[in-house]
C-alpha cells in the first residue's frame, strides 16, 4: 500500500485511541483508568502477542536465519545502550544518563504490538521468532545499564552484590517476560489446535483490548508530558533522533540479513523502540539515583508516540520501497 | 488492660516493598500490615499510582511492637530508606486486643 | 414485535442480570463486583457505543434532522430540570431539589445502551445522532442545577466563583463525556475499516459485557433501594412520572420531526432517563447541601429499574403503533 | 479419542497456562494478577457455565434421572466430609479435621470447567443439570464440617447459635452460588434466543478466559506449595488418594445410574474436586480455630493440580473404556 | 480549637468486616473509615492479598471518637478479635475539623 | 536520632482529592500520602466504595511535617472540609527516616 493508505491506517482504531487518552488529559478530563485494568489488558497482550507467535514459529521453524536474527536482536540490546550513554552524558549525570540509556537498549512491547496491527491490515506476516526476538531484547540493556553505573560511578560494591543478584533475576524473569516467553512455548506447542482454541480471544477481541490499552497509554503519557518541559529540548531530541539512528541500524541488518519484508519491519521496530515499563521498573531498584521523572517520560510521551505516529509508517515506507 | 507499643510506618517506592518485607522479617516482630495501592508526592516527585509505565506507585507497611522491637526495625529498614528514599515514623499507642 | 415478543426480550440478557443483582443483594448475598471491574466495563460500554454511532453517523451523514434532533434534545436537557425542580420543591429543600432536578435533566448512558438492544432485537436501526444527542444531553442540566441552586439559595458567591469555573470543566470533561464523543469522532472517521477492526470488541461481546455491567448495577441499586424508604412515596411517585411525562414529550417532539421509528424510541428513552454516574459526581462537589442518599436512589434505584422493566416496552410499545 | 489424544489435549490452552503461573512463581518471577482481576474473571466463568447450563437444561429438560442425580450428588456432598473426617482425624485435631473435610464434600468450579472443556474437544455433550448438581453440592459440606466441629468441639453454642444463622445464609447465598443458579436460570428461560446473544462472550472467548484464570491459578497454587511442606505426607496422599476414590465411587454411581459418557465424567469430576473458595471463606469464620493455611494449600496446590494433571484425563479414560 | 480523641484501628481477616461493621455501629458512634485491600502478616499466617482462595486479605477499620465511646467500641470488638484474631490499638489525637 | 513531627490525617469524599492536593500543595510541605479506595460511615451516609453512582467512596491523605507546617495545612484544608465534610486530625509522631 502506498503512504496515503498506510497513513489512512493511523485514523483507525486502534491507534487514535492513544490520542484520545493524550487529549482528555491535555482537557484536564478527569478520566480515569484503574491500574489493576492496566495491568490485565497487559497481561492480556502479552499473552496474547506471545501465543500468537509462538503458533507463527512452529510454522517458520527454526532456521539459521531464525538464530542470526536473534543473535543481531542481542546485539542490539547490548550496544544500543553503549552509545546511548554515550551521547546522554553531554548533559546528564551518570546515573540518569545509565538509566535512560537502558531503557533505549529495550524494547516496547505496544510499539511492537501496534507495528504487528499495520501488518496485519497490509496482509503481510512476520515470523514468531520476530517475538522471540523481543523478549530477547527486554532485559540485557538493564545489565549493561547497571554495568556501566557501576563502573563510572563509585559504590559500595560489595553492599550490592548481594543486591545484583536479584536485580538479574527480577530483570531476566520479571511478569512480562515469563508470560510472553510462557506463552510462546505454549503456542509452539499447541499451535493449530491451540489457536483455534484461544483464535476469538487472542485474536477476535484482540484490536479491541489494544484499543483500551492505548486509550490508557495516551493518559498517561499525557499525565507525563509535564515532566518533559523540565526534561528540555536535549532529550525531547534524543528521544526522536536516537529511534531514527536505531532504525536505519535496524533496517541495514535486516537487509544484509535478507530478512523479507514483515521481519525487517518488526526487527526495525523493535531497535527503534525504548522500554517503559521493564526497565523502569529495574532502574528504580539498580540505580536510584536516577530520577523516574526523567527516563519514564522520554521513553513513554516522547519515543512512544512519535514511533506510533511518525516512526512506524517511515519505517515501513522506507522498507517496502528496498523490498520493490 | 493496655500496655504501651510503638507503631512505624514506613511508606517507599512499591518495587523495594519485597526487601522491606524480608529484612523487616528478618527483626522477628509478631506481625505488620501492608498496604500495596498508595499514592502520594515526595522528595523523588509524584507518584500518581498508575498501573503503567513500571508502576509510579508506594506501598505502606505498619508494624506495631515494642520500643525494643521497634529500635531493630527501625535500624533494619533504614538503609533501605535512605538509599531509596521514602518516610519511616513512628507513634506511640496501646495494645487493646492482640490475639 | 408485539408486545409479548417484546416482553419476552426481557427475558434474554442483558435485562435479568440486573434482577439477578438485586435480588441477591436483597437475599444478603455477599456478592461483590470490584469498583474497578465497573469502572473498566463501564468505560467499555461507552467506548463501544460511542464507537458504533460514530461508523452509524458516517452513514446517516449530517442532515437538518440530525441539527432539529440536537436541537430538541439540548433543549429536553434545559427544560426538564425547570420544571422538575418545580415540582420537588413541593416537598425537597432548594438544594435537595435542584440536584434531583439536575439528574432528570440528563441522561443514563445503560439504559440507553438496553433500549439500543431492543431494536437490535427487532432489527430496527437508529442513527448515530441520537449518539450525539445523549452526549450533548449529560452535561447541560448540571448548569441549570447548580444556577437554580445558587440562584434561590444565598450563597458567598464571590468564594464560589473559581469553583464554578473548574465546575464547568468537570462537567462538560468528564471522563464519560470524552470517550463517549471521542469514540463517536474515532468511528466518524474510520468508519467501515474501523468497524470491521473492532467489530468482535465493540460487537461481539457487548451484550455479554452489558449483562456483566447490569449484574452490578443491580447490585448496587439494591444496596441502595434501603434509602428510597427514607425518600419517602413522594420520590418513588416522581421517579417513575417524570419519565412517563418525559417520554411523552419526547415521542410528541420524534412525531413533529418527523423521526423514524429506531430514533423516535432512543430519542425518547434520552428524554425518559435520569443520570446517576455524572450528575450526582458534579452535585457532590457543587452543591455540597444536597444529600447523595437521595438523589443518586431516586435515579438508580427507581427511575433505571422503571424504565428497562416497563418504560422502554411501554414507549417501544407506543411509538410502534404510531409508525403504523 | 485414545489416551495419547487426550493426553495431547493438555498441551493445549487453558491447562499449560496453569503450569506457566505455577513455574513463574517457582522461578521467583515477580508476576501479580490484581485480586479484582480473579474476582471478575471467576464471576465471568460462573455466568458462563451457569448460563451455558441453563440452555442445557432447557434441551435435556427434566427427567427421572435428572433428579436422581440432584439426588446422588446431594448424597456425595453429605457423606464425603464424614469419611474424610474419621481419616483426616488420624493425624489432625478436631477443627483442621473438620474444615479440610468440608473442603473435600464441596466441589472446584475451574476443576469442573476444565472437565467440560474435554468433553467439548471431544464432541462429547453433558446435561445441563451436571452445572445445577455443581450448584447443589458447593454448599451443604459446610453444614456437615460446621456440625461435626460442634459435635465434637466442646463449645459456647448459645454465643454460636446466632452466628449459625448468618453462616447458614453465607453458606447458601455466597456470590459464587448466587451468580452461577441465576444464570443458569437465566439460560434456561431465555435459552436459544439468549445463547445466541450471548454466545460471543460466554463462548468465544470462554477458553482464553479460562486460560488466563488457570494462571492466575497457578500463581497462587505456586505460593500456597510452601505451606504443603508443613503440611507433611500426609496430607499430601490425602490430596491425591480421597479424589482417586471418590472418583471411584462417581464412576460406580454414573454407571448405576446409567448416566452418558458425558454425564459420568462430570458428576465423576464433581466428587473428585475440593473446594478452595467457597468452603474457606466460610470455614474461616465458622471454626476460626482451623488453619487456613492448611486446608486451602491441600485443596487447591494439590487436588486440583492432580485433578486437571492425572485426574481428569485418566477419569475420562476409565469412563471411555466403559462406555466401550 | 483542638479537643483530644483515641483514634482506633482495628485489623482483622477480611471475611470479618461485615460483622465488626455491625457491632461498631452499635456503639452509636459518629463514624469509621475502611480499608477493604489491606495485606499482612501475623499468629494467623500470611495475608498476600490474593483474590482466589477465599482471599487471603484483611480489612482496617479506623474509628475516631472521644475517650468514653473507644471503651464502648473496644469492648464492643474484642470477642470478635479474641476469637477470630487481628488486632486493636488505641492511640492519642485530635480533633482538628470534623464536619 | 528522632525529631517530632505532626500527622495530619484528612478523610473526606473522593471528588475533593484533586482540590485537597492543590491546596496541601500550596502550603509547601515536602510531601504527602494519599489512599484513593476507601470507603466509611459519617454525617453523610454510608460510602460503601462502589464503582457506579457517582463513587460513594472517599480519599485519605496523610502529612507529615513539622508543628508550623501543621498549622498551615489545617487552615488550607479547613474550608473545604468544614463545607464538604470530612475529617482532619492530628496526632504526634516521630521523624526516624526521611530521604
Ligand atoms: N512529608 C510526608 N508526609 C507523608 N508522606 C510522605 C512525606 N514525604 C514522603 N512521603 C511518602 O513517601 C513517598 C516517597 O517519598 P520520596 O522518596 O521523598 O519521594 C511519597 O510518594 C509519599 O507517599
Ligand atoms: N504486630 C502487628 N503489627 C501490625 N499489624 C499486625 C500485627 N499483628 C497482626 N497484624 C495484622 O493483623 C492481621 C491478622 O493478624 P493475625 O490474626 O495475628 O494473623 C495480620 O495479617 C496483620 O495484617
Ligand atoms: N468518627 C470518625 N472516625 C473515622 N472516620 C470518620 C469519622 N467520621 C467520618 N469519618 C470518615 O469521613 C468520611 C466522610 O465523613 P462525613 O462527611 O461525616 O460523612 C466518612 O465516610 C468516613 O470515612
Ligand atoms: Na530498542
Ligand atoms: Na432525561
Ligand atoms: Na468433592
Amino acid at each position: 500500500m502506498d503512504f496515503n493508505q498506510l497513513l489512512s491506517n493511523f485514523l483507525a482504531p486502534p491507534v487514535p485511541f492513544f490520542f484520545l487518552g493524550l487529549i482528555a488529559v491535555l482537557l484536564k478530563s478527569d478520566i480515569e483508568i484503574p491500574q489493576q485494568i492496566s495491568k490485565f489488558i497487559s497481561l492480556y497482550l502479552l499473552m496474547a502477542i506471545g501465543f500468537k507467535g509462538g503458533v507463527e514459529l512452529h510454522h517458520s521453524g527454526f532456521s539459521t536465519e531464525v538464530g542470526l536474527v536473534l543473535i543481531c536482536a542481542m546485539a542490539m540490546a547490548i550496544l544500543t545502550p553503549l552509545y546511548a550513554y554515550w551521547i546522554l552524558r553531554k548533559r546528564l549525570d551518570i546515573p540518569n544518563a545509565a538509566a535512560l540509556a537502558a531503557a533505549f537498549g529495550s524494547v516496547s512491547a505496544v510499539t511492537f504490538i501496534t507495528a504487528s496491527n499495520i501488518l496485519a491490515d497490509a496482509d503481510i506476516a512476520f515470523g514468531g521468532e520476530m517475538v522471540a526476538a523481543m523478549a530477547l531484547m527486554e532485559s540485557p540493556s538493564i545489565v549493561i545499564g547497571v554495568w556501566i553505573y557501576r563502573k563510572y560511578h563509585d559504590h559500595g560494591a560489595n553492599a550490592q552484590h548481594l543486591d545484583l543478584k536479584e536485580l538479574l533475576r527480577e530483570a531476566f524473569l520479571n511478569g512480562s517476560i515469563v508470560v510472553l516467553l510462557g506463552s510462546l512455548i505454549i503456542g509452539l506447542v499447541s499451535h493449530e489446535k491451540g489457536m483455534q482454541i484461544m483464535q476469538p480471544f487472542t485474536g477476535g477481541i484482540f484490536k479491541g483490548m489494544l484499543s483500551f490499552f492505548l486509550l490508557d497509554m495516551g493518559v498517561v503519557a499525557g499525565k507525563r508530558l509535564g515532566a518533559i518541559k523540565q526534561a528540555g529540548w536535549f532529550l525531547v531530541g534524543f528521544g526522536i533522533l536516537l529511534p531514527l539512528f536505531n532504525a536505519a541500524i535496524g533496517i541495514g541488518i535486516s537487509y544484509m540479513l535478507g530478512l523479507n519484508q514483515g521481519n525487517a519491519f518488526m526487527f526495525t521496530v523493535l531497535c527503534a523502540s525504548a522500554s517503559y515499563i521493564a526497565v523502569p521498573a529495574a532502574m528504580r531498584i539498580a540505580i536510584p539515583e536516577a530520577n523516574p521523572g526523567i527516563y519514564v517520560p522520554v521513553a513513554l510521551a516522547i519515543t512512544f508516540p512519535f514511533n506510533i505516529m511518525a516512526g512506524l509508517p517511515l519505517y515501513y515506507y522506507i522498507i517496502e520501497l528496498i523490498h520493490k | 488492660m493496655q500496655n504501651d507499643i510503638k507503631r512505624i510506618e514506613i511508606i517507599t517506592d512499591y518495587a523495594f516493598l519485597s526487601r522491606l518485607v524480608k529484612v523487616i522479617d528478618g527483626t522477628g516482630v509478631s506481625g505488620y500490615t501492608i498496604l500495596k495501592d498508595v499514592a502520594g508526592k515526595g522528595l523523588r516527585g509524584n507518584k500518581d499510582g498508575h498501573g503503567i509505565a513500571g508502576g509510579f506507585k508506594n506501598c505502606y507497611i505498619m508494624v506495631c511492637c515494642d520500643e525494643k522491637e521497634a529500635k531493630k526495625v527501625v535500624e533494619a529498614v533504614k538503609p533501605l530508606i535512605t538509599k531509596y528514599g521514602g518516610i519511616c515514623i513512628v507513634s506511640d499507642a496501646h495494645w487493646v486486643i492482640h490475639n
